[in-house]
């Protein structure tokens, strides 16, 4: 499996986010977006995650040309935004129950990757943010799909839940997925593998119609 | 659906809409007494304005808190398409906000001066034309999501789009207490809340999708 | 000279009326346009003195 | 010398209009003051009085095409609204923007006038017949319009909504007025301008009534070419800003 991006920008407000922007990632690998606040990190997410148009360039998957098709998206790919997507007024069972209604998988709380066996009873509201972040995380192995997008993954999250993540992140790879992960640390350094990318202003302005 | 309705009771939405709606009657209930002259046709009027300000109460949450939290982001990349979300959260706000509304109706305009068999027909009017009034103020939700304070623009911009519903209910609500049935007004009232229920998920769904790009 | 019989007092408060209200438009987008042609103005000489 | 142009969405590029805007502005603005002051000069003191309605009469040559105007540059937003949504120009976005106050102005000069009208000859300054429903609607949502764009920073997300609001706006205006329509017909006489010949009021009235509109139409044209340049001027302004702070 290999993901290609191809000269992509994208264009938010009338103003270029990015612009030729390349990449290739086969399955497998760990993908980290580098760059400073307000670069487009999350507006790149998002663009694969298909909220986005993409304004020039191509996306494809295992070479097939998936640029805003919405369908294929949904199948393969997972995104995990800053926000948990979590409801204040529902315990953590519940919401589990609700992504799982959602995405008609279960959560295997055997392997549990996300250590929530003791937190199932507690709402959401009384959960600190680490705990928050963790539930919102557990959507990852509710889901199961190919490709990761995740936003900030570890915010909020103390030593052993990061080492967490990390494990999961590298089962994923074991079993061939990929992950596009926004950070502002490699938290997976160990391995040289890791593709980084980086996100630079775009340089040509295109000129404004009202200029 | 059945989470939709689950997080609408979590929010206690139904007492709100109702405690709302009987204050509002009461109220205009006791000014009108002040007058001495409140007929049956006050009344009329004063359940149709206050059926479809409440309607518009807890409009504003409807996408809101899904928007913040990004569980709207979760219903845009699910398989099912945002079109049928948008219709069963309209459902559901109609259930929790309009239809104790109604059923109140009977038990407060019996006592004011209507005959209850005359307020039982009225509630069948409402049946059919207050579901498009819940479907209809979706597109104000919409439109205002992200803006903070949109309360009072989804009443600028929805109130006005309620009138037809509201011109042929109270024609036909009136019609009713005068004990004359226009069979065609009630079909063309049927017919409008229909059309309107058809449409607007599909332009709410692309007024959601503006927010996305 | 104005002199309509009954009506002259409706006719000169309706068009004195609508020409007040046209008149809010066509000064407000009179004051607006001098505003921006002077603000444009002061833009282009400070991007002048930059370079 | 304008050269001549292939299509007309060259419009589109806001350079373009506001060099096309600056050269016919002063002709429109002087036309304007021709055939205003001429129709409404010739309807003030050269037309006949009414034999039913007396001098009253003479409210027409403000009346109407300020009612004529104030519908019709709602159909005008409208359009380019919907042309925005289509092909995105800017130069669309904008005039609409700029003719929702217009419009605003003219549905209630329309009403205004309806009124004092209505006084000496229906004998109420207002009744809740069908046609001025429909004015107090479109009024309605002449103000939501406005409102969006009062409301929230100009963006292009802001103009999607505006357009989107728009075309929502004239589905339950043009619903609304039938609605209104279906349950009584009203005071007001037919439309007073049709191609039909007996139905026109007097030739008396008919020419400077035509001149006013005319006029008022220029009126409109002008303070909208006028609106649209600061507008894009703003824009402008915006942008150079944007780009000396970073």
């Amino acid at each position: 499996m290999n993901l290609i991006g191809s000269s992509l920008s994208c264009k938010r407000d009338g103003k270029l986010i990015f612009s030729d922007l390349s990449f290739k990632i086969k399955s497998g690998d760990v993908c980290f977006i580098k760059g400073p606040n307000g670069s487009g990190k999350s507006t790149l997410l998002r663009l694969l995650a298909g909220f986005i148009k993409v304004w020039t360039g191509k996306v494809s998957l295992n070479n097939e040309d998936i640029t805003n098709r919405n369908d294929i998206i949904y199948n393969n790919f997972f995104y995990i935004g800053h926000s948990n997507s979590l409801k204040n007024y529902l315990t953590v069972k519940q919401q589990i129950d609700f992504w799982e209604g959602i995405s008609e998988k279960k959560y295997n709380f055997e392997s549990d990757s996300f250590n929530l066996k003791k937190i199932l009873n507690r709402r959401i509201y009384e959960c600190s943010e680490g705990q928050k972040r963790r539930v919102g995380l557990s959507r990852l192995s509710i889901d199961d799909k190919k490709v990761l997008l995740l936003d900030e993954p570890t915010t909020s999250l103390d030593i052993e839940n990061v080492s967490r993540l990390k494990n999961y992140l590298k089962d994923h790879q074991k079993k061939g997925g990929i992950a596009i992960v926004a950070s502002h640390e490699t938290f997976i350094s160990s391995n040289n593998q890791d593709i980084i990318l980086t996100l630079n202003p775009p340089k040509n302005r295109e000129r404004d119609p009202f200029l | 659906m059945k989470y939709e309705l689950l997080f609408a009771l979590a929010n206690k939405g139904i007492l709100l809409s109702t405690s709302f709606f009987i204050i509002l009657i009461l109220i205009v209930g006791i000014g009108f007494s002040q007058i001495g002259e409140s007929s049956e046709k006050t009344l009329l009027a004063i359940i149709w304005i206050a059926i479809s300000l409440s309607s518009l109460l807890s409009i504003k949450t409807m996408f809101q808190e899904d928007f913040d939290d990004g569980t709207l982001d979760l219903y845009i990349l699910s398989n099912t398409s945002i079109e049928t979300i948008i219709f069963i959260k309209s459902i559901v706000h109609w259930i929790t906000t309009n239809l104790p509304i109604i059923i109140l109706i009977p038990l407060i305009s019996f006592p004011l001066g209507i005959t209850i068999y005359h307020s039982i027909l009225i509630c069948f009017v409402m049946l059919l034309s207050t579901p498009a009034l819940s479907f209809i103020s979706t597109i104000g939700a919409a439109l205002t999501l992200g803006e903070k304070g949109g309360n009072l623009l989804i009443s600028i911009f929805i109130l006005p789009t309620f009138l037809p519903i509201i011109i042929f209910g109270m024609k036909i609500s009136l019609l009713i207490t005068n004990s004359t049935y226009d069979i065609m007004a009630h079909l063309i009232l049927f017919a409008l809340s229909l059309i309107c229920i058809a449409i607007t998920p599909f332009i709410t769904s692309l007024i959601i999708k503006i927010h996305y790009t | 000279m104005l002199d309509f019989g009954k009506y002259t007092f409706e006719i000169l408060i309706s068009y004195v009326g609508t020409f007040s209200l046209v008149a809010i438009v066509i000064v407000s987008t009179y004051l607006d346009a001098r505003k921006v042609k002077r603000d444009l103005k002061n833009l282009n000489i400070d991007n002048l003195n930059d370079k | 010398m304008i050269k001549f142009r292939k299509n007309i969405w060259e419009f589109a590029n806001p350079n373009n209009f506001l060099s096309i805007a600056n050269k016919i502005i002063p002709f429109f603005l002087i036309l304007t003051i021709i055939t205003l002051s001429l129709g409404l000069v010739w309807g003030l003191f050269f037309t006949p009085e009414d034999y039913r309605q007396g001098s009253s009469v003479k409210i027409i040559f403000i009346h109407v095409p300020t009612a004529f105007l104030a519908i019709n540059i709602y159909f005008m937003m409208l359009l380019a609204s919907i042309i925005w949504l289509i092909r995105r120009h800017h130069v669309s976005l904008i005039a609409a923007k700029s003719a929702a106050l217009i419009g605003l102005i003219m549905t209630l000069s329309a009403m205004l006038t309806g009124a004092i009208w209505g006084k000496p000859i229906w004998g109420t300054y207002w009744a809740w017949d069908p046609r001025l429903t429909s004015f107090a609607i479109l009024l309605m949502f002449y103000l939501g319009y406005l409102s969006i764009w009062q409301t929230m920073k100009f963006s292009d997300k802001i103009g999607d909504l505006s357009s989107w609001l728009c075309i929502v706006g004239s589905i339950f205006a043009l619903l609304s007025r039938y609605a209104v329509f279906f349950w009584n017909q009203g005071l007001h006489q037919g439309p007073s301008l049709s191609l039909d010949k007996e139905e026109n009021i007097d030739n008396a009235f008919y020419f400077p009534l035509i001149i006013c509109i005319i006029g008022f139409v220029l009126l409109f044209l002008t303070l909208l070419l006028i609106r649209i340049k600061t507008e894009i001027q703003k824009r402008k302004i915006n942008i150079l800003l944007n780009a000396r702070d970073g």
